[in-house]
């Protein structure tokens, strides 16, 4: 199994979210994160006070899968959340060793 | 003395002597005690057109003769216009609504989340300590008669209250109930220590705050309000200023900068981002302020007449000029026209038009807006920054600027013709610029020093500042035990 | 009575028991009916200072032959004073502005963030409902004369408002147009159950509060208002009421506990964490609670006179008073002045000043925001988990506490030179604080009874509260499918 | 004409000519120049049982022919009542929290929380723009007599408002000096176009939104204010507007309708999640625009009297019931009574009551206020999506055509035992209806035929629109520089 | 060791850290997420306007354990977050390589 | 490839970034968490109820390196996130098998 981590664009999400449920995937985890990377971030001043904001508001989706069907759901992410822009995102895979379904105790695959 | 007050690197020991000298200077010009408060400016109107202002005193003096025995020296017999009275307790709700929630939330949406409440409680607090204050003596102190000493500070005829009859009036609003004026002058003796928390906002112990305003107010506040309103030496002088621009904010101005010196910066100022958290608060708190203002400006009439109309038509003029005034001056120089300018401006404006407002007609109160929203901006945008002190929410940058700037151009543009009592320099007279400036260095002298020694005595007794801990954790958890979730 | 009602372990059948007997023993002690409501404390004024207070019933007296012939038994002419009607006109504002936004603020920002837009929509929605049955039933029930049945309900002279001309007034208040006694007591009718949904908060169905209030408002409400305004029975037992300490604060309080007891606590009651979401939200709450308690107050004079101006100056004193005593209080106890501990005393004053307003000086304020601050704190922090009824906002703990406080106080405090009405025990009138407990007694008794009975009639029809589920989920989402973001 | 506009497949260029060819059609009809502004509904009142109504006239003559020669042609002597003067100084406070705060918080709330500052700085710098320029020629151009062309727009006489001196007052009314009208009217000129903002939220420039709301003021605004209140040909026709239903928000709603049309549907509407960030904001706006209102409302009678009385009264239940209204339609349609559906609903009400309050009775209001809630539920939930225009916050939806159910239910509910001047259908006047449809026509169309020349000339020089990057990122960022945290 | 995130309902948080505190776990860390899952959202509605809102509240625990406890962590955490009704959670577990505790610069297990 | 997870306190984020920019890391993502460990909460009491809140506000940082210049990587952010008291956090390291760039469809290294 995998532990997929994508961080994408905030406005990607519905596209990303509807794509990964079409591959069969039935659960994620979504979280609203700062990034830091090329694409660059704004300046607010307050009566002359300049503060650089160098974080870009992004939105983490993870996602754990079977072995199997990774690869696709790689591709899906990488097509859903692309504009083309600058500060599209990044996919992070880790190899996952368990898993366990809290509600009835399923585990690994069954708990997916 | 402004331009000196400003200065960060003057020592403090040249500050203190400056005031004691201009002190000194000050008690010989005003040796004629005495001196009946008539013609404070609060109680100034054009008497010809005013048909209610002439059947009053009539019935007044009519009704004195029995009423007489009792009355202290400030004191007068109610001549009840039911009108007038509705607009003053009117006006006492709109400038109470200044403070609380206006100021407060003003104030609090400038600061980082986990200062707010605690600014805004700072607000809340003082509203409560002072109203206690000025019940038992303040009121007492600034708006009686002191007898041989009435040139400084008034007496004791009002401790607690006592002796303020279902009808009396205070010598000067005899329209209204003296409960009335002693209500409405307690809400301008609570939002101007209220002004000055924005200097040290982020650091102050709540327990020094208290004992600090505490002091403050009676011995600041009492004294000056009652020079200037209370029959004492600055009314003399010919001083003007309708609605408090010195009493008030130059007053609250000068105490936060020499809070901001003497407490010194926030922890991480300069490096840390210290965005404001939330300016929609800060822009419903302005906009309480504006509505507000109309009670502290439009109410110093005291009356519900033409001089109250035309001091709310200056007051909003002044204050929507200002506002774009320094829209248009941010947009120049940083290229984007911020909200929190727009709310500054409109502040400045509100400022610098308090002490003109019942003296100038609208132009002047264009001018004057205008002309507020450029300096001020400078002063809290330019000039905080190429001195270095932290006046965090910039109390000096808009009360104490915006009340100095605001009180010269009251003896620029005053005309007779609105208000017999005050002529300016375009009115043909230039002396009376000379006489604002005056007005404002004695004040400003005499708030200086002792603010500076309140601190001094709290700095080495009990403590002015939070641990440096209790500063990065944040005041509403530290203080109160509290926070925003 | 107020102990027994605070106990939750006293048997609701003991308790409607003890109400059906007081309310019978009430009964033959008012056996005088057609009282003219004219001793009602809303209209009382020192008759001597206010020269206006003399003209308008002359005046009224002279229009009064032509109109006579179609005035109902309450209604009396016009006799217009347009300073009266000015303040009459803002103090409705004001007592407006208490409740929206300000109630609905002050709640909403005690309930945890799935709740806030419902607990500030109850205030909103009770607004639009009490103004409708108002306009269309209530006041007329509360404030025309019932004819046979005065002593306990008005008739229905002005269903629907019919008959309340352009020329008339409410012999109560003379110098008003009758639409703006109308409008003024409406306010009135708004706030009071709005205060009862804190002692609900977090629980109730939207329908069901809906259903309560309407039947609350014509069953409880309408009928204490009219014993005390509206010329029923307790007037003339000669309690002392200024502006609604009993109609208003101790009633809505005595429902919340009823309803806190019949509804029982909220899920996950002292194991969650239900921290308030936003006290910000809860100080601009307070804060306008404050400010338009002056029309509350100050407005119950019914005139812009020094009545209303004593009225204003004591509600000033009496809320900062209990501010600082609150603050102090848990300071002693809890290690930190919390900023909703400031909060809950400013509106403990409030309330316990209320019945006071217009009767005391402020020396007597001072004394009753002293203690009412300490006691409230008792009664929110103390008694409550000691008696473990979940009265989530505290309504009774402030309001019931708070009210039943300032009533007997005012029976102490009350000064025959202030009103000329009423005299308390330090006036030596001590068998004023009899009369004072008597007025609770019955009124809290009535309200506890009949509000006990509505709510089962509702708990076994339609329900009164949300599923478990619902309640998890939170009433934003599952009442009105809505959510802050 | 309403229901051509709200068609958004409509061709601009057939909308432009039928606005073409209704006013010429309105030229001739209005022919009778110099007709002196007497019928101003705001002037109204039953004259009958106000004695002070008597008085002042008397007066003004005594005074007149000293003053008389500096007049100009819109102004008379001052005959100051006091009581009329504190209630106007107080409407004028209320009327400017409903803008600021009151609007600012109720769009802000609406929006998403990238716009909510910049949505609330719109309302904050209009009210900035508005001032000075009515101060320099809007007050103006509405309100003095412009001579030869006085039935299409007023003159230069106060120019910079000079001549506005201290014994004036403004011929609709006596009674108060002129500064105070004139302030009073600026605020209904500043809620105006902010109001407008409404419908173009989260997508015009700030720079294009500050020149087109200074021609929009001038060239709409000040001609219909005109027409209808300062003595153009509107008036002469016999149209009831009491306070502005027309010239505020019918005016402000077709100009919505065009601006919503002109530029375009925001950027993923209809796709994106666009769900108001923060209805507690909207929740506060809601009410101190129902606070405010009082002012608007009663505070168009220009007196504190029984006209401004029944005004406030049904203020409050015409806008209950449109809670109400809308809620129960809302309960039965969507399944649930939305929070934002009972502000909405209130909001509807308190518009379609403006036109109508000093001219009807309870029943009337109620009967009002229950309609408008019902057909603006349909206005902002059922047409806007079936036409597919995007009024981001129904300022057309609710505004617009609350606006013209409003004065049609004028016409319907009008009695002359309320008002003198106007009865309505049901008091027999069945024609006073088509008069209403002729005012809706004809301000509408010029309305909207005015708004749109100005949108294209701004279009095709500066622009209106954000780009899309701009508006993805959020107006706070790009326009202001600065966001909430 | 391992490295352990769990999705579990917000409310359910105070006994799962009870829970692994009782087990000797020193330390973990929460983070706020949406979850999208079988567990259904809700329906707002705006003036019209319909949002279907897929994400569910979910809070993240993610803790750093030795290998010996690893399984009596999950099994404490599936205990204390069973509700028994869906959208309980999942509990995701990778292996993990190396810690550092910043403050002393102790590695690995000396670090949990 | 390692992807690295530390957990720091808020105010040390700027030089944590800092210094990382300086060792050629050109993106990482920031979430806001909540800790629970050594370092004490604080109560919050409200009329008379009072709430112990455990969790302390803290700033994770996960970053996604090539192996090389792992050490690298958790030297600096230790140095950097230290302040010698207690509660300044942990660096947690596991493997990473694969990492994606969304926009362009690099992988792995060139990914990163
Ligand atoms: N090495 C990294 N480790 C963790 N997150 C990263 C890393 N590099 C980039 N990111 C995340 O990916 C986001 C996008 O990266 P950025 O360099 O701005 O654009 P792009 O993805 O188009 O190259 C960043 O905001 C950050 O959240
Ligand atoms: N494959 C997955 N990867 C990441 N998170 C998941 C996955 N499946 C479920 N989740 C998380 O677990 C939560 C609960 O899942 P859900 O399917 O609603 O109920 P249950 O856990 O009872 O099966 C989801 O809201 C989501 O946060
Ligand atoms: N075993 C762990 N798993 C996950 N996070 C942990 C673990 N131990 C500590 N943390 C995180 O590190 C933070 C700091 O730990 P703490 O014990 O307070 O101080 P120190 O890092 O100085 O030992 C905690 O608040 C928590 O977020």
């Amino acid at each position: 199994m995998k532990f997929i981590t994508a961080i994408i664009k905030p406005f990607k999400l519905d596209e990303v979210r509807e794509g990964l449920t079409a591959l069969g995937v039935e659960g994620l985890t979504v979280t609203e994160v700062k990034g830091f990377g090329r694409q660059k971030g704004h300046r607010e001043i307050y009566r002359g006070a300049e503060y650089a904001v160098n974080f870009v508001p992004k939105i983490k989706i993870e996602v754990a899968v079977k072995s199997e069907i990774a690869d696709a759901v790689i591709e899906t992410i990488t097509k859903k959340a692309k504009s083309g822009q600058i500060g599209d995102g990044k996919i992070f895979v880790v190899p996952l060793e368990h898993v366990v379904r809290i509600r009835t105790g399923e585990t690994d695959a069954d708990a997916l | 003395m402004l331009s000196l007050l400003t200065n960060s690197r003057l020592s403090i020991a040249a500050l203190a002597m400056a005031g004691a000298l201009a002190l000194t200077a000050a008690i010989p010009a005003t040796a004629q005690p005495e001196t009946p408060p008539e013609s404070a400016p609060a109680t100034t109107e054009t008497p010809a057109p005013a048909p209610e202002a002439a059947t009053p005193p009539a019935e007044a003096a009519a009704v004195e003769p029995a009423a007489a025995p009792v009355l202290s020296a400030h004191a007068a017999a109610l001549a009840l216009n039911n009108g007038d009275t509705a607009w003053m307790l009117t006006s006492t709700a709109l400038v109470l609504l200044m403070t609380i929630p206006g100021l407060a939330l003003f104030y609090s949406g400038m600061v980082r989340k986990k200062n707010m409440l605690a600014t805004a409680a700072q607000s809340f607090a003082i509203t409560a300590l002072v109203t206690v204050l000025w019940a038992i003596v303040g009121y007492s102190l600034a708006f009686t008669n002191g007898g041989a000493s009435q040139s400084f500070i008034g007496g004791f005829d009002r401790f607690m209250l006592k002796g303020m009859g279902m009808d009396v009036a205070h010598s000067l609003a005899t329209s209204i109930p003296e409960s009335v004026f002693m209500t409405f002058q307690m809400t301008f003796a609570i939002i101007t220590p209220a002004l000055i928390t924005g200097a040290f906002a982020d650091r102050m112990k709540f327990s020094a705050l208290l004992l600090f305003m505490t002091s403050w107010l009676l011995l600041v506040y009492c004294p000056i309000a009652h020079w200037v309103w209370g029959g004492g030496f600055l009314v003399g002088m010919g001083v003007l200023d309708f609605a408090g621009g010195t009493v008030v904010h130059l007053n609250a101005g000068i105490a936060g900068l020499v809070c901001a010196l003497v407490l010194g910066k926030r922890v991480g100022y300069g490096t840390e981002n210290m965005a404001p958290h939330n300016l929609l608060y800060a822009l419903i708190g302005a906009s309480l302020l504006w509505v507000g203002w109309f009670g502290f400006n439009a109410g110093s009439a005291v009356a519900a007449n033409a001089l109250a109309g035309i001091a709310m038509a200056n007051t909003q003029i002044a204050t929507a000029a200002a506002a774009l005034s320094w829209m248009i001056v941010e947009w120049l120089f940083q290229k984007k026209p911020s909200v929190l300018g727009m709310l500054s401006g409109a502040v400045a404006g509100l400022v610098a038009v308090t002490p003109a407002a019942g003296f100038v007609d609208p132009s002047g109160a264009l001018w004057i807006g205008l002309i507020a929203g450029a300096i001020c901006y400078a002063g809290a945008v330019w000039l905080k920054h190429k001195l270095g002190y932290d006046d965090s929410l910039d109390a000096f940058g808009v009360h104490g600027i915006g009340g100095a700037v605001g009180a010269v151009l009251t003896g620029v543009f005053a005309l007779s013709s609105i208000n017999s009592l005050g002529s300016g320099a375009i009115d043909g007279n230039a002396g009376q610029i000379m006489k604002q400036i005056y007005g404002i260095l004695i004040a400003g002298t005499y708030c200086a020093v002792v603010t500076f020694l309140i601190l001094m005595a709290l700095k080495y007794t009990i403590g002015l500042r939070v641990t440096k801990e209790e500063e990065i954790e944040g005041l509403d958890l530290t203080q109160h035990g509290e926070r925003i979730h």
